[in-house]
């Protein structure tokens, strides 16, 4: 019922979709894998009439049709979750799920308030959302936002009377499982009425969801299957070219950490989002802080970075007892952090490679207290060719280069400052499965040279799968430290059991 | 080409006031008179600008030029005078000029400084309204920006006024840097501060009396609290005619638009030489009128309702004496 | 979800929620510390006369509100009011005088061409608004300042003058014109599609744009609204000192854009509103008449002012919102 | 190395291109104006406005924007009138410092109290102001010969090129090279791209920004000095009319003004620009009425040509 033929797109010299045929059927789930950079959510673009392919044609139930915007893709039924948050934070959550289509809510040119209310009330019921639609987003956590623009890309269902097309560029990046069924089971009991394309970097949930996967790489479609014919090798062996390790987190590769401490909290506390917290990292240990949402875990990493000073306890970094009241401090310490947000946090995306590789250890590369820019570029491109960032030099803007890439310039900007202890909040967000790997790779190569390491990640198998020690957190305090050395790695409800 | 034809140059403030419309109205008069190039120079308030103005104009002319000026800020006048002297061309300036800088310092080609002794003529209008409350009770003052040459003597005229008038007190000075529309919030809070005390305002130009005046109408109170100006202006006329203002002094701009130029250009021609004239024809007083109830009809048919007519030859017929320092 | 969140979270919008009321908080503050050392200030004659004075420069922070919310700017208020003011004295006295309150939407309308090239310009050319609006600052005083050859034109036409002159409800008109400003602006904002795509424009342009938002169109609609409002303030300048140049925008622009901070609104556009604008106006009108009442020396009445409005922004700036703050 | 320059050459080059263009226009419609002794007059009507318009480079770089500069200028020139009788040359430093300490009073507020720039030094400017006012007594204070021997390095000249202009090419100089090659001029571009990631790469933001408008106070003290020396004399208004055309210079040469992109040689071909622009009306005798429509008009036209879009995402 939506097809596109011979769909083309390029980006100056890049060619970002090649000759691209896909077909998505009545009532069917569309899985659509591939690397950083793949095309994916290029493509999912077009399909929503937000850009325009160069060449090809769309196809709605055998008709061709041209998309002119995001409104004129709505009128035939196509609505997408994008990949980048969408809302605006400084509006309330009705007026997004309803932006650009108040129309409906006036009366005499005025906007009725009351209904518009009583409707994103109804909207965020089918994502089984409780949410206050005078909130404004800003307010909201990430997850509540992502099932928000979930609810939104569902007002559909009551615009349009033909079938719906729903596509979803990586809506699960940011949620947590229990949130990841509530979609999924949404996704499911709209089949009746929609067929969705679906695009995640976690293999098992495309297979676990779609009932046909198309695998993209370098812009064009490299293979095409039921999902019941594919398993997660088989899909990395299309995407990436090689196959997948045996093990995924190479246990065997891991080292044991030293004895040394390079950082011991005690009785750490703040406001309510956690407190008594003790912990203790050495060097060359990864140390993963589990949790769900609202354990307190995040509150805890961004003070351990100088964000929001804790109110209670002490800190110990490198054997000197400190107060962190800002990430300068921190990185003065020897702490670097990368952000889960990298596009606001983690780089400056319009300087060069080179500028941000630089930006936390600006004094490497200063000669008699002036930057060196011939040392800078050369600084830069050890870490291009020691990271295999792909781009073909340093002078290049971040945002010229794809998630990965830009991930490991975050990476390549905390090595180059000399941090001793690394904070990874979500390293792996939204990066391919082949990026992914590069990044446990980066993550036990520093730790093997002894860097300490405090990760968030995004699934238990990547928290039990990279880290040495394991703190379990809920409602604000540890519950559980759980030794997770290689070799002797526990379960995950293990965890599960001490995080809800 | 020196010997060529001068090109006559007013240099001012801004156009976008009528006192300065006038001043170039009575240039583009003289240069028509003559048949001679005419061009207006705007500082629009920016002294660099109007240094800059100048150098490019002496470049243009290749220093065949007259030049009447009414320098931004005291300061101009200096390098824009060494510049003139330096290309040769002569020069008049009027209101600002440095205490320490003399035409006869730059012979022949600096010429003459007229300017109008804000003392004497602020003093002129605050006696009018001093005599027209009977010489008691509270009055109030408008001055224009703080540090502006012109302001700060109309004000020690005001003070002279008043300090022989021991019945009347100033209840108030502030400034409304010239806008009529700050005249109108200040005299509106005034309204408030000193209700019926105030028996008069004195505004040091006319754009300010008439905000003044028309905060006081919108309190009923226009016509009833007389009020005076400064510049001689058509609206502030019409004010004093209806008997809302009781007096404002006429510079006449278009005779210092048109004699500034007249008095360079005889230089300039030969007609006289500036080394040889006394020096109260170099730094001159101009001679302003002040416009009150008595000649106000009289004033307004010979130089509102027909251009003025003014003899270009008459160098030193409104000359009032040297300037004091 | 746990408890801590959620009320962590409550916390966290009463704050935000006192935040937002600051502004009022300084405006009632103020009062009643210029009422304390001057009692004539609370008055009911001078709150009138506070109230007319706030008309103008709340008619043009209404437009400029609109512009900031955009997260543009408009720096050409002085240019307009020359040109707008320019237009309605050169239809009232000439040969069509006897058009007389016509000339007003006339005026208006004047000024809303000029916004409209404000916008033509920015969102066309995509040229930043500050200098779009910096290079039509002069054109709108050079233009005004041709049409009457640097003259000034006396208003008597009765029907304008009683803007500023008539009295209902014992307010003068042109405060009634102001507070209908006000509400159409209110409802503009609050409660058409056109004041949600404003913030949303404001939010993000980029993401406002994938909803389908005709980004361009609404910012076109925005300049042009300011202008029309720029216009009316120059109708009702031009009404209240009975006169209309080239000068009586002279001073406005910055007057205008501090009210609109001061009430709260962000400079980086989104965020705030004309309920704010409309404190901010008076804060700063209040500011003003208090100063004369309390006979400040008028050489430290701008330093005074400044420090004021210092204080009145940073006690009403929500830091935890706002964390960068350009 | 292609032989045809990309893209980014010639955005990069566009506002010199666009001054070149403007000087080619005068110079044929009135060839006096290409003569060398106007150009240099041209570049020494420039210097003060350059001066001025290098310190806002450094604000508006790092996202703000100096609303107090040109009173800051009035003032430094009044200390220096007032000041040079009995200290003699002390005066300047004295001038510069009391800019730096203005400067610096902007930042703090700005920074530490969370005030909009635009807010926190247009109330600077106020209490500047009335500062210069007090101090001055509300005066023009002129200097007298005496003094003016000690505005030689101003006023004079070397080898027929106006000391000015020089003092101007070394203010270029310092200012290229603190952009470029020290850790502040690096970190003000970064904060200007991307205020959150330099703050989270442990950046001290709110210390670089409040350097960057101290340094925009001694600037703007310098070009009132420089004022001071052109026209002997100090007043409190001096400076007064700079500001718009100082921070159109800026922008006029393609620094963004939401920051992260410029830099002072584009502010060194905008002030040249604006200078070249309203000298060329005057020497092209473009009628009086119309120079302020023509001059809105070209700025206009000017930003247009040399802004670069790829590094503005968004315009604003
Ligand atoms: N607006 C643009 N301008 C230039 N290049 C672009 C643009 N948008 C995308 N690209 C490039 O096109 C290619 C495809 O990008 P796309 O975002 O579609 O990848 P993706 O498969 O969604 O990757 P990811 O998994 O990281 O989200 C990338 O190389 C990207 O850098
Ligand atoms: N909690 C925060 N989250 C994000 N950014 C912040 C936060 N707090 C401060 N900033 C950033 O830091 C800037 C200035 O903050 P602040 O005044 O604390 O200076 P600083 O960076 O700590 O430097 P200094 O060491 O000089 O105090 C803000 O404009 C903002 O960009
Ligand atoms: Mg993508
Ligand atoms: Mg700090």
């Amino acid at each position: 019922m939506l097809e596109t033929i011979g769909l083309s797109k390029s980006f100056g010299s890049l060619k970002a979709l090649n000759d691209i045929d896909i077909k998505v059927g009545r009532g069917e789930v569309v899985g659509l894998v591939g690397e950083n950079g793949a095309g994916k959510s290029t493509l999912m673009r077009i399909l929503a009439g937000v850009e325009q392919p160069d060449e090809g044609e769309l196809r709605r139930d055998g008709e061709p049709i041209h998309l002119s915007g995001p409104l004129d893709a709505g009128r035939q039924g196509i609505g997408l979750v994008f990949q980048e948050q969408s809302l605006l934070l400084n509006m309330s959550v009705a007026e997004n799920l309803f932006l650009g289509r108040e129309a409906e809510f006036t009366r005499f040119g005025l906007i009725d308030r009351n209904k518009l209310h009583a409707a994103a009330r109804q909207q965020l019921a089918k994502v089984g959302q409780t949410i206050d639609p005078g909130k404004r987003v800003s307010e909201l956590a990430f997850s509540e936002r992502q099932m928000v623009e979930l609810a939104k890309a569902l007002t559909l269902e009551d615009r349009v009377d033909r079938d719906l097309v729903i596509l979803l560029d990586e809506p699960t990046s940011v949620l947590e499982q229990a949130e990841i069924d509530i979609l999924f089971a949404r996704v499911r009991a709209l089949r009746a009425r929609a067929s969705f394309v679906f695009v995640s970097h976690r293999l098992d949930e495309v297979l676990a969801l779609s009932d046909r996967i198309y695998v993209m790489k370098d812009g064009a479609i490299v293979g095409a299957m039921p999902a019941a014919e594919a398993s997660v090798p088989k899909l990395h062996q299309m995407m990436v070219g090689h196959g997948l390790h045996g093990e995924y987190y190479r246990e065997n590769e891991q080292r044991p950490p030293a004895a040394d401490a390079v950082l011991v909290a005690r009785g750490l506390g703040s406001g309510r989002a956690y407190r008594d917290v003790d912990l203790t990292l050495h060097r060359g240990e990864v140390l993963a802080i589990a949790g769900v949402i609202g354990s307190g875990r995040e509150e805890l990493i961004r003070t351990i970075f100088g964000f929001e000073p804790a109110d209670t306890g002490t800190l110990e970094v490198f054997g000197k007892t400190v107060v962190l009241t800002s990430p300068a401090d921190a990185v003065a310490r020897g702490i670097g952090y990368i952000p889960r947000e990298r596009r606001v946090e983690g780089l400056v995306m319009l300087l060069s490679i080179a500028v941000n590789t630089t930006l936390a250890g600006l004094d490497g590369v200063c000669r008699r207290g002036l930057v060196d820019h011939a040392r800078e570029r050369a600084v830069a491109r050890s870490w291009i060719d020691r990271l295999a960032i792909k781009t073909s030099g340093p002078d290049l803007p971040c945002s010229s280069l794809s998630g990965g890439n830009q991930q490991k310039v975050v990476l390549a900007k905390w090595l180059q400052a000399g941090s001793g202890i690394l904070i990874l909040d979500h390293p792996t967000r939204g990066l391919d499965v082949g990026a992914k790997e590069e990044v446990y790779r980066l993550i036990r190569e520093v730790c093997a040279r002894g860097t300490a390491v405090i990760l968030t990640a995004d699934t238990l198998e990547e928290t039990i799968g990279l880290a040495h020690t394991i703190l379990v957190m809920r409602d604000g305090r540890v519950t559980a430290k759980i030794d997770a050395a290689p070799g002797a790695k526990p379960a995950q409800v293990d965890l599960i059991e001490y995080m809800v | 080409r020196a010997e060529g034809k001068p090109t006559l140059v007013n240099s001012l403030r801004s156009l976008s006031n009528p006192y300065h419309a006038a001043w170039n109205k009575g240039g583009e008069a003289f240069a028509k008179s003559l048949g001679l190039d005419y061009v207006t120079l705007v500082t629009e308030g920016d002294s660099e600008k109007g240094i800059a103005d100048i150098r490019a104009i002496l470049a243009k002319t290749g220093g065949n030029a007259v030049i009447n000026i009414d320098p931004n800020d005291a300061a101009d006048a200096r390098p824009i005078v060494e510049a003139c002297a330096k290309a040769k061309a002569h020069i008049v300036t009027q209101w600002n000029k440095p205490a320490d800088l003399h035409p006869w310092d730059f012979d022949p080609y600096y010429v003459a400084h007229v300017s109008f002794d804000g003392v004497l003529y602020g003093e002129a209008t605050a006696k009018v309204l001093i005599e027209s409350i009977g010489g008691k009770g509270g009055i109030l003052a408008l001055g224009g920006t703080l540090s502006n040459t012109p302001a700060i003597e109309r004000k020690a005229g005001l003070e002279k006024a008043i300090a022989a008038n021991p019945g009347i007190k100033l209840l108030d000075f502030q400034v409304a840097n010239w806008q009529s529309s700050k005249a109108f919030d200040t005299v509106a809070a005034w309204i408030t501060r000193f209700g019926a005390d105030i028996k008069g305002i004195w505004a040091a130009n006319d754009d300010m009396a008439i905000g003044a005046v028309e905060a006081l109408r919108a309190e009923g109170l226009a016509g009833k609290v007389p009020v005076t100006g400064i510049d001689g202006i058509k609206t502030g006329i019409d004010a004093v005619r209806a008997g809302e203002m009781v007096a404002t002094v006429s510079w006449d701009p278009f005779w210092q638009g048109a004699m500034g130029l007249s008095i360079a250009y005889a230089a300039r021609t030969g007609r006289f030489d500036p080394a040889k004239e006394p020096k109260a024809h170099r730094e001159v007083y101009g001679t302003g009128v002040v416009v009150s109830k008595a000649n106000v009809e009289a004033f307004y048919k010979a130089n509102i309702e027909n251009e003025p007519k003014l003899d270009y030859n008459d160098l030193w017929g409104r000359a009032a004496g040297q300037i004091r320092t | 979800m746990s408890l801590a969140t959620t009320s962590a979270n409550h916390g966290e919008r009463l704050r935000s929620r006192l935040r937002k009321t600051a502004p009022l908080l300084v405006l009632v503050g103020l009062c009643i510390l210029i009422g304390v050392t001057s009692p004539n200030f609370l008055s009911l004659p001078n709150g009138i006369r506070v109230l007319t004075a706030a008309s103008i420069p709340m008619v043009l922070a209404l437009g400029a509100t609109f512009v900031i919310l955009v997260g543009g700017i408009d720096l050409s208020v002085e240019g307009n009011i020359a040109l707008s003011a320019i237009v309605l004295s050169l239809v009232l006295s000439g040969p069509l005088g006897t058009l007389g309150l016509w000339a007003v939407p006339l005026a208006i309308l004047a000024g809303a061409a000029m916004g409209a090239a404000n916008g033509a310009a920015h969102v066309g050319l995509r040229i930043p608004s500050f200098m779009v609006t910096l290079g039509t600052w002069f054109v709108g005083l050079g233009l005004g300042t041709v049409l009457l050859g640097g003259g000034t034109i006396r208003i008597v036409e009765p029907s304008i003058r009683a803007l500023s002159l008539t009295r209902f409800v014992g307010l003068p008109l042109l405060v009634w014109i102001a507070a209908a400003a006000l509400l159409v602006a209110w409802v503009l904002q609050a409660r058409t599609r056109f004041g949600r795509h404003v913030y949303a424009v404001g939010g993000a342009e980029d993401l406002a744009a994938l909803s389908g938002i005709r980004v361009g169109r609404i910012k076109v609609l925005v300049f042009i609204l300011a202008g029309a409002f720029y216009g009316l303030a120059a109708v009702m300048s031009a009404a209240q000192i009975g006169q209309g140049n080239a000068a009586v925008g002279d001073g406005r622009l910055f007057t205008t854009i501090t009210a609109v901070v001061v009430g709260g609104t962000s400079l980086a556009g989104g965020d705030g509103g004309v309920i704010e604008t409309a404190i901010g106006v008076l804060i700063v009108a209040v500011l003003a008449n208090g100063m004369i009442l309390l006979g400040i020396p008028p050489y430290v009445q701008q330093a005074v002012q400044g420090l004021m409005i210092i204080a009145a922004v940073a006690i009403s700036i929500d830091h935890r919102l706002f964390r960068i703050v350009k | 190395m292609s032989a045809v320059p990309s893209l980014a050459r010639w955005r990069d080059a566009a506002p010199a291109l666009f001054l070149a263009v403007l000087v080619a226009v005068i110079t044929v419609a009135t060839p006096d104006f290409a003569q060398p002794g106007n150009l240099l007059g041209v570049l020494a009507d420039t210097a003060t406005l350059f001066v001025l318009a290098a310190g806002m480079t450094f604000v508006i770089l790092i996202g703000g924007i100096d609303l107090a500069a040109h009173t800051i200028a009035s003032l430094s020139s009044v200390v220096v009138a007032l000041l040079l009788p009995t200290l003699g040359y002390g005066a300047f430093p004295v001038a510069l410092a009391v800019g730096f300490a203005s400067g610096l009073f902007s930042g703090v507020v700005h920074v530490r109290l969370h005030v909009p720039s635009f807010i926190a030094t247009l109330a600077t400017s106020g209490v500047v102001s009335g500062v210069a006012l007090l101090v001055s007594d509300a005066r023009t204070i002129s200097i007298d010969a005496a003094g003016r021997s000690q505005l030689a390095w101003i006023t004079g000249s070397v080898a027929g090129v106006p000391a000015v202009v020089l003092i101007a090419a070394a203010v270029f100089l310092a200012c290229a090279f603190v952009q470029r090659f020290t850790r502040f001029g690096r970190r003000s571009l970064a904060i200007g791209a991307g205020e959150p990631a330099a703050w989270a790469s442990g950046i001290r933001v709110g210390r670089q920004k409040i350097i960057a408008f101290a340094l925009c106070g001694t600037l703007a003290a310098l070009a009132g000095a420089l004022l001071a020396g052109r026209l002997s004399a100090g007043t409190p208004v001096l400076g007064n009319q700079l500001l718009l055309p100082a921070i159109a210079s800026v922008i006029v040469g393609g620094t963004a003004i939401t920051g992260g992109a410029g830099g002072i040689g584009r502010t060194l071909i905008g002030a040249l620009i604006i200078t070249v622009v309203r000298i060329g009306m005057t020497f092209v005798g473009v009628n009086i009425f119309a120079q302020q429509v023509v001059f809105g008009l070209v700025l206009i036209a000017a930003v247009a040509v040399t802004i670069d879009r790829t590094k503005i995402p968004i315009v604003k």
